[in-house]
């Protein structure tokens, strides 16, 4: 047995720690991410086991659906980025790719991402800058989600269900210019930072 | 330049990218005359002014391949389909004929 | 007696009355009902072509016929950069031919077109473009064309204001052609045009040719918004617009047409003294003798007739500009405005006989055949008038791609919107 | 007031006169008041002379009060600020303002250069063209340095632009451009519905003409209205007001491209504050109210200081407060001549005549001559006359003698041409109206609509009227329900527009094109010459090319042409514009990518320890490596990467190679999906193995290679090269959703997901044995050459293990979550201390690889076969693949083509370089001996000499051929034997110990 143990870092915390400025918005840590595609004809079966499993109807469209512990957040035709707990779920994708076994293909994508979180009244002030998409409320209520880019750097957002917080998700090799777009857009705004 | 994309909603021509002439398809690869097929399909272009059926990638979106009919004078899109449902429309017709 | 010739000391004396005595740079005939050759597409090839045809090849019995004014196409849209730094056997000649004939164009045609060899600078950023730009450098010398490779003091010394120490991508040396450099792209048609004129060609404006006429496998003439004219000998050299004609003889070629875009900036005094290529993004800029900096960059990337292009590819290029020159923030963007072009599948040019008897075609330039405009007309010319490609040329066949012997510089395949 | 305010008239105008500001023009100073420009300013201090002209040198004024302005052209600002040709109509006065006139020396005043303009019968158009053709050398030498002194007009800043530019989507339903009369009564309508809208002005307030004409809106001062509408608007929740923003582009479904000024009327932008934003709007309607601009008359002298629009006149009055000379001359062919005869009457200003040209002058002229008490004439202005300002006009009536008038100012009004720029941006075509004698708006872009001024509208109740249809249409277009509101009321204007295009009984030069000293003449010149396209003037005089791109010269020089040609105005057609509608800066295009931030930055997982190493970096694409990694001592990076292949190769390296793109392909056709796109085979490996694989373009081109792991019946792992990362992704989801969508095949990139390190050398085993969790056998047997693995590490975290090569020695590939890879790195490094294993670069890598003949990216460089990279064996012949077809062409199996092989130096200590072509021993350095050249090379440690890849022709019967390396551009000329590319364990014996 190895005496050897690793310790994760965040790509985002690691970005911010060599940033020019601070922001209001935070960094979003602690999930466990799968990347959900269906098999070649099973999208409604695979839909339905996952109501079955986590009572949430997966979305055909760009939204984001949320059940018990588990989001799922369309990813693209008959894809999904399925999210839950990384505490609760530490092995959320060989959980998943057995419980989907011959409905879906899965794939981690945890560490694949960087994930930061905006609100606040500005906060489609601040990702104007970067995000080509309509955030009006009425272009992109609750629930939305979409995936485009940021400044150039590719992106899938969401707009929480419950409150008014954008999330997104960057590749993760691309935190640190993602996050120098980030505080340059807000710091306009006099932001503030949080974790 | 917008472009609807069937999954995404109308995105900027910043998030796609452009392969070209969606109307040219893989011919058979053992076809009696395979080599002049292929020299046609990769090659040969009616490149009209005017209606122009394309191949675009949404790559800065859900990577799915469209194909759209656009006029090449006037940018003026008139459809967006998915590459794959056309890509199954034909090979069914393909299979039934 | 009108005056012809042109000299400063013509101008003089003409200043002296208020210059009324200037004969017209070409007239406007009316068309002849039949040519021995006909040449479509008043651009700079087209009227190159009709030069010498006459002027080397004794054939005056020539019309060029053009659907707008002569050099309404990209000769009049393009940012005039000359040079022949390419790489592959295939371009290489040719392109110096082009070179050397610009070198002699003045005296040749007796019209300043103000070929500026200025020298133009390709700037590389990493070890692998180095490389890359030694091999292309090194061909060139072995085709006896000047190249120098510069490593980064070199270009500081030659650009001090270039972003060297903030760069994304910094800037490690740069390979040169002191004999590249800018044309006056308009007085390119002009001055070709005039002097074609001198030797009896016609010159045809406002006649867009709207068919081909097929005799027996023959093409025999042209159907134009000015009527029918008759040729023994048809050649295309429409540049973006190449498929579109060659349709109309049921031909299909290897050619995409694509959109194009290039800028001028406010006129400010000089400070760009050459020609300079960004190695790490879309952008090159030279600087105009009335002061325009002069730009461009990548395609607009989509086939295209408009002749106009799209935000993305504006921001994309001055994002270019912006991060090798980080001095001009302040300059202001005049005008924009795009060409059409033949991408060909290999991002080289056609120059070739059609399978159709008596149709010769010039195609496929791609964003490179204004600086080839002299060699273009004079090989094409030698093609038309002997029937046999002029040896400089002898590598741009139709049939290339149906043989595997492309002349892919880039190395991008048969896309033709990345060569 | 301050005393040298001369021409400011007290109480007038709505400039703030608690707010005085001090400026310096030419280094002199000067007060102004907060809400003047530049040009207002100036004039109010009774400054005349401006600037120079580009050719000729000539005096030049202000001659407009808008961004249409030719003349008043300064250097703004100074240092890194300084910005060239800044219209001086269009500067806000902000305290401390510096500007500075423009191409003259030594001084405005004395020019030398204004000799040119005694020369300017030499310098006609087309001058060039006929000169300076011999001796041709002396072209570059004399001829062109000396036209290059005088060329341009302001000059670029010295220095990098400090400050900073944003940029912003916006999406609206409705877009107004300009907010005058229409454009604010277009966007109280659509706001009124709900729509959303976004109003932009490039003036920093909203009103239009309002601002500057005494007309009254519903019984009170129109800005009152403009006041009240804009308050409206500001309080609407969807409404949004960009002042400052000119909407300078109109492309491609409903998109348009504005730069909004935000600082420019600062000394310099606050902190965080960006100077200027471009605008990004997607409109699904527009409204464009642009206004129109007036055209000046051609007559002689017209470009002399003095001579200023009289829209202009009304606006410096009116506006700003300020009279625009003491004794005036109208010169108009349409009713303006009476408004402008008012305003100047009112506030003082001698109308010593007004001179219309039209056969009648309109009864409002008569009334209006009647009340100013000036001298009504039938017919022309001749000639302005001065040096430089006006001090008179010779007036030639149309019937009677011609005689002269002093006066100070001639505020002239051509009539209108509609600001239509924003519907020709898509290839609209301007459409000639003989009535208004104007191009209107023809076919427009899609969902645009063209209301007031901007479409030929020139009476104000209409613009009101037409603003409010167009806006509630615009709305309901986008989907609200709007009304038609009842509109303010306004008295209709006069207009009665007749053509007067060029004073035939002029004396002096006349101008067209004031900024390129476009005379009538040139005009004349070029038609005779044959250059008879309205685009052949244009490109033969210059006409219409400066920095204000003809918006007062266009029209009327098109209509002297038509009227030499004999051909109509709609015959002689219009030059097109394009964008952008006024220039915009540089830094405003690029935004945010300047600097570092050009282009993002992927950092790879060990990249901060790498840094806290010393690590040299290398850009990799858009990756940041570790290049090498240096030591104290070493003296350079050949020595420390030396050091880095001989420790790697007898103990152990560790290289971060996580930038290798990776793919997960999962599917029950997965197997059948990469057998059709590698050329060899892959349905048959086993789970547990992988294979390295190569892909060609569907042209029979190398596309990638890479290896491919199985980790399960239906799941693979790809790895591509770190360049290709994302074309192969693109190109297999080409291929499976347009050639066989009928496939079970999904993907998912995973390039980010996996931190990747390669742990090379005889002891990487040994090394790996620390951190792997029982119960993993990782013995030779249990894991042997090309075998993979899911397995954990270091108590538990999941990893993947990967038994491959590309250095050549016994080497695994460790993937960990990349959230793991700055740790994983560090326990690597660490488990290493024992067998002195050291981390390496790039370098080291691409040394080991060229040592052991691997191809990389300077031999897949599109342009050679698998067959050229001597890998023509691995295509599977019992299946079709993407580029088997074509790359069966005759050309690309041409037995010379050149082909991989291995060179070495035949003097040992001699350097070889890439890019050095080959040639054959003895022969001359002549592109018809050129066989091939240099792909790649490296010192070899382990041959101790250089050892080189390349391109050769006939290379398989050339082996131990002596051959010339031959590198000009660097002074090299090698003699370098053709050998083998395998210059290290040709067996490949250590990899599968
Ligand atoms: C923005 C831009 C920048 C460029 N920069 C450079 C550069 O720096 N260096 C360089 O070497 N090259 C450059 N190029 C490419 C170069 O301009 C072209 O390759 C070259 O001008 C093409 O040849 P041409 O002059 O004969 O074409 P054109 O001038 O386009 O001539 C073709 C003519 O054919 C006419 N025509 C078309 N159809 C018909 C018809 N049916 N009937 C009659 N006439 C017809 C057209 O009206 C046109 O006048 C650039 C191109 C563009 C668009
Ligand atoms: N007496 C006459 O014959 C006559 C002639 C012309 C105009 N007028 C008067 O002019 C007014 C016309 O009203 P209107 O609303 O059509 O025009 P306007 O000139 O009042 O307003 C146009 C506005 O558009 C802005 N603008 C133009 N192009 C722009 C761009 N690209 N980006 C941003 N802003 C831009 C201008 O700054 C201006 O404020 C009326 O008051 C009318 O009475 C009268
Ligand atoms: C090298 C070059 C320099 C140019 N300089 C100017 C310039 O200084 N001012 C200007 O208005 N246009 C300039 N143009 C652009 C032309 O006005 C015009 O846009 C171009 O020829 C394309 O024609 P079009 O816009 O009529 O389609 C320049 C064009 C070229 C090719
Ligand atoms: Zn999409």
């Amino acid at each position: 047995m190895s005496s050897l143990t690793l310790t994760p870092t965040n790509a985002l915390a690691s970005a911010l720690n060599s940033s020019r400025s601070s922001v209001a918005i935070a960094v979003l840590d602690g999930l466990s991410i799968a990347h959900v595609a269906a098999r070649k004809g099973q999208s409604a079966a695979l839909a339905a086991r996952v109501k079955e499993l986590f009572g949430v109807t997966l979305s055909q469209t760009p939204r984001i659906a949320t059940g018990s512990n588990v989001s799922f957040v369309w990813a693209g035709p008959d894809q999904w980025l399925a999210m839950a707990r990384a505490d609760t779920n530490p092995d959320f994708e060989r959980d998943l790719r057995g419980k989907l076994e011959g409905l879906a293909s899965v794939a981690d994508q945890t560490d694949a991402r960087a994930l930061a979180t905006v609100r606040g009244p500005n906060a489609r002030h601040v990702l104007a800058k970067g995000v080509p998409i309509d955030l009006h409320p009425k272009a992109f209520p609750a629930g939305s989600a979409a995936i485009t880019h940021a400044s150039h750097i590719g992106v899938l957002m969401w707009l929480s269900e419950a409150d008014d917080t954008f999330t997104l998700a960057c590749p993760r090799s691309y935190a640190s210019s993602f996050w120098n777009w980030l505080t340059e857009s807000a710091v306009e705004f006099s932001p503030a930072v949080g974790e | 330049m917008r472009i609807s994309c069937p999954y995404c909603g109308e995105r900027s021509l910043d998030e796609y990218l452009y392969i070209g002439d969606a109307t040219v398809t893989r011919p058979d690869p053992a076809g009696a005359n395979a080599q002049a097929d292929f020299y046609k399909y990769a090659y040969e272009r009616t490149n009209p002014a005017g209606a122009h059926k394309e191949l675009w990638y949404h790559s800065a979106g859900c990577h799915a391949w469209l194909v759209v009919e656009r006029d090449t004078r006037t940018h003026e899109i008139s459809s967006v389909e998915t590459a794959k449902d056309v890509a199954l429309k034909r090979n069914v017709a393909k299979g039934g004929a | 007696m009108l005056i012809d010739h042109y000299s400063i000391w013509n101008v003089l004396r003409q200043s002296l009355k208020g210059h009324t005595g200037w004969k017209p740079a070409w007239r406007e005939p009316e068309p002849k009902a039949e040519y021995d050759v006909v040449i479509i597409g008043g651009g700079g090839h087209g009227l190159a072509t009709a030069y010498y045809l006459a002027k080397r090849y004794g054939i005056t019995n020539v019309a060029v016929v053009e659907k707008g004014w002569i050099g309404s196409g990209n000769v009049g849209r393009n940012t005039t950069i000359v040079r022949s730094n390419y790489m592959l056997p295939g371009n290489i000649p040719f392109y110096e031919l082009a070179l050397q004939l610009w070198e002699g164009l003045e005296k040749d045609l007796n019209y300043n077109a103000m070929v500026s060899q200025r020298g133009i600078l390709n700037l590389y950023h990493s070890d692998g473009q180095r490389d890359a730009y030694a091999r292309r450098g090194n061909a060139m010398r072995l085709h006896g064309v000047d190249a120098e490779l510069l490593d980064e003091s070199q270009v500081q010394s030659m650009y001090p204001w270039f972003d060297y120490d903030n760069a994304r991508f910094p800037i490690k040396g740069g390979l040169i052609q002191r004999r590249g450099g800018t044309v006056r792209h308009d007085a390119v048609a002009w001055g070709y045009a005039r002097a074609a004129d001198r030797l009896g060609v016609d010159i045809i404006q406002n006649a867009e040719v709207t068919a081909i006429r097929i005799e027996n496998g023959r093409a025999t003439g042209i159907e134009t918004k000015r009527g029918f004219i008759r040729a023994k000998k048809l050649a295309l050299s429409v540049a973006g617009n190449s498929s579109r004609v060659a349709a109309m003889a049921g031909l299909k070629l290897p050619i995409e047409s694509h959109v194009l875009q290039a800028f001028v900036s406010e006129g400010i005094k000089p400070f760009i003294d050459g020609v300079v290529t960004f190695g790490a993004g879309h952008f090159y800029i030279s600087q105009s003798d009335k002061g325009g900096l002069v730009f461009g960059g990548d395609l607009d990337g989509y086939n295209s007739y408009a002749q106009r292009g799209n935000l993305p590819v504006v921001e994309d290029v001055l994002e270019g500009g912006m991060a090798l020159m980080p001095r001009i923030g302040r300059v202001r963007l005049l005008r924009s405005w795009g060409g059409i072009m033949d991408m060909s599948m290999d991002g080289s040019p056609i120059i070739d006989k059609t399978p159709i008897d008596s149709l010769y075609l010039n195609a496929g330039w791609c964003y490179g055949g204004f600086k080839a405009t002299p060699a273009a007309g004079l090989t094409f010319a030698h093609l038309i008038a002997r029937d046999e490609p002029h040896d400089t040329a002898r590598a741009y066949r139709l049939d290339r791609f149906a043989t595997g012997r492309m002349i892919d510089e880039k190395g991008m395949g048969n896309q033709p919107n990345l060569h | 007031m301050s005393a040298s305010q001369t021409n400011r008239i007290t109480g007038k105008g709505l400039i703030d006169r608690r707010k005085p500001l001090r400026f310096t023009f030419d280094g002199k100073s000067y007060d102004g008041f907060q809400g003047d420009t530049l040009a207002s300013a100036l004039l109010a201090n009774g400054v005349v002379l401006t600037g120079r002209s580009f050719k000729y040198h000539r005096a030049r004024g202000i001659l407009s009060a808008g961004s249409e302005e030719p003349n008043a052209i300064v250097e703004l600002r100074a240092g890194a600020r300084r910005e060239p040709n800044t219209r001086a109509t269009m500067i806000e006065l902000f305290p401390g303002l510096e500007a500075h006139s423009q191409n003259r020396w030594p001084s405005l005043k004395y020019d030398v250069l204004s000799i040119n303009s005694l020369l300017s019968p030499v310098f006609v158009a087309g001058f060039y063209y006929k000169t300076f053709m011999w001796p041709s050398a002396m072209w570059e030498k004399l001829y062109e340095p000396m036209i290059r002194r005088a060329a341009g007009l302001g000059r670029a800043s010295d220095e990098a632009d400090p400050d900073t530019y944003d940029k912003s989507n916006a999406f609206c339903d409705v877009l107004v451009v300009g907010g005058g009369a229409a454009g604010l009564m277009a966007a109280l309508t659509a706001g009124r519905a709900g729509a959303r809208v976004i109003v932009c002005d490039e003036h920093f307030d909203l009103g239009g003409r309002l601002l500057s004409e005494t007309q009254l809106v519903d019984g009170k001062p129109a800005h009152d209205w403009v006041r009240a509408a804009v308050a409206e608007l500001r309080a609407m929740p969807e409404v949004q007001i960009l002042t400052r923003t000119s909407v300078f582009g109109a492309y491609d479904t409903g998109t348009f491209a504005a730069v909004e000024r935000v600082a420019d009327h600062l000394p310099k932008p606050g902190v965080h504050q960006p100077r200027q934003r471009l605008w990004r709007i997607i409109a699904k309607q527009c409204v464009l109210a642009a206004g129109a601009t007036e055209r000046p008359i051609v007559f002689g002298n017209n470009d002399l200081p003095g001579v200023m629009l009289a829209s202009a006149v009304r606006t410096y009055i009116n506006r700003f407060g300020v009279m625009p000379g003491k004794t005036a001359v109208i010169f108009a062919n349409n009713d303006e001549a009476a408004t402008t005869a008012r305003d100047l009457a009112t506030v003082g200003v001698r109308v010593a005549a007004i001179v219309d040209s039209r056969p009648q002058p309109s009864a409002a002229v008569r009334d209006a001559a009647k009340t100013t008490g000036a001298r009504l004439v039938s017919g022309v202005v001749a000639d302005a006359k001065g040096r430089i300002a006006v001090k008179g006009a010779r007036i030639v009536p149309a019937a009677g003698e011609a005689f002269d008038v002093s006066c100070d100012l001639i505020a002239v009004s051509g009539g209108y041409n509609p600001n239509v720029q924003l519907t020709t941006h898509q290839n609209g075509r301007p459409q000639w109206n003989e009535t208004l004698a104007a191009f209107l708006p023809g076919s427009s872009p899609k969902g645009m609509t063209v209301v007031g001024s901007a479409k030929g509208t020139f009476s104000l109740p209409d613009c009101l009227a037409e603003g409010a249809q167009a806006g509630a249409a615009a709305a309901t277009a986008a989907g609200f329900s709007a009304h038609v509101p009842q509109v303010p009321k306004a008295e209709a204007e006069s207009y009665g527009v007749v053509p007067m295009w060029r004073v035939k009984e002029a004396k002096h030069k006349a101008f067209v094109d004031f900024q390129n000293d476009v005379a009538a003449s040139d005009i004349d010149l070029a038609e005779r010459e044959g250059y008879r396209s309205v685009e052949h003037v244009k490109r033969y005089t210059t006409l219409g090319m400066a920095t204000d791109q003809g918006k007062t010269a266009n029209v009327n020089g098109l209509a002297i042409l038509a009227a030499l040609t004999g051909k109509s105005i709609p015959e002689t057609g219009i030059t097109s514009a394009r964008p952008p509608y006024s220039p915009v800066s540089i830094g405003a295009l690029a935004g945010h990518h300047r600097g570092k931030e050009f282009k993002a930055t992927r950092l790879p997982p060990s990249y901060y320890w790498a840094k806290e190493q010393g690590a040299v970096m290398v850009e990799a694409g858009l990756w940041m490596r570790p290049q090498y990694f240096p030591r104290a001592g070493e003296t350079d990076w050949l020595e420390t990467v030396t050091r880095e292949v001989k420790t790697t190769r007898s103990a152990a390296g560790i290289c971060d190679v996580s930038t290798l793109g990776k793919i997960e392909i999962q599917g029950a056709d997965a197997g059948t999906f990469l057998d059709r796109v590698y050329i060899n085979m892959f349905s048959t490996l086993g789970v547990g193995k992988a294979r390295y694989g190569m892909m060609l373009r569907e042209d029979g081109i190398v596309l990638d290679d890479g290896t491919t792991a199985r980790f399960a019946q239906d799941r693979f792992f790809m790895t591509t090269t770190t360049v290709n990362a994302v074309k192969v992704m693109q190109h297999l989801e080409f291929c499976h959703q347009w050639h066989w969508p009928e496939l079970d095949v999904q993907m998912a990139s995973a390039t980010d997901q996996w931190a990747q390190y390669s742990v090379a050398g005889p002891r990487s085993r040994e090394l790996l044995a620390k951190l792997v969790d029982a119960p993993f056998d990782i013995s030779n047997e249990g894991f042997p050459y090309m075998a993979v693995a899911e397995i954990t590490v270091c108590n538990g975290i999941r990893a993947r293990i990967y038994r491959l090569s590309f250095s050549g020695e016994l080497a695994y590939e460790i993937g960990v979550p990349a959230r793991y890879g700055d740790s994983l790195i560090r326990a690597l490094m660490a488990a290493g201390q024992e067998f002195g294993a050291l981390c390496y670069g790039t370098e080291a890598l691409g040394v080991m690889r060229i040592e052991k003949g691997h191809v990389g990216g300077p031999e897949i460089n599109g342009t050679t076969t698998a067959a050229d990279l001597g890998l023509g064996k691995m295509a599977s012949t019992k299946k079709d693949f993407i580029g088997r077809v074509l790359a069966g062409r005759e050309g690309l199996k041409d037995p010379s083509r050149p082909a991989l092989v291995g060179f070495r130096p035949v003097d040992r200590s001699a350097r070889l370089r890439s890019g050095s072509h080959l040639l054959p021993k003895d022969a001359g350095n002549f592109a018809s001996n050129d066989q091939g050249y240099l792909t790649s090379v490296a010192y070899s440690p382990m041959n101790g000499h250089w050892v080189g890849l390349g391109l050769l022709s006939n290379a398989a019967s050339r082996m131990g051929e002596i051959v010339r390396a031959y590198d000009p551009v660097r002074n090299g000329d090698t003699l370098v034997e053709v050998v083998s590319p395998v210059f290290f364990d040709p067996e490949g014996e250590r990899l599968r110990v």
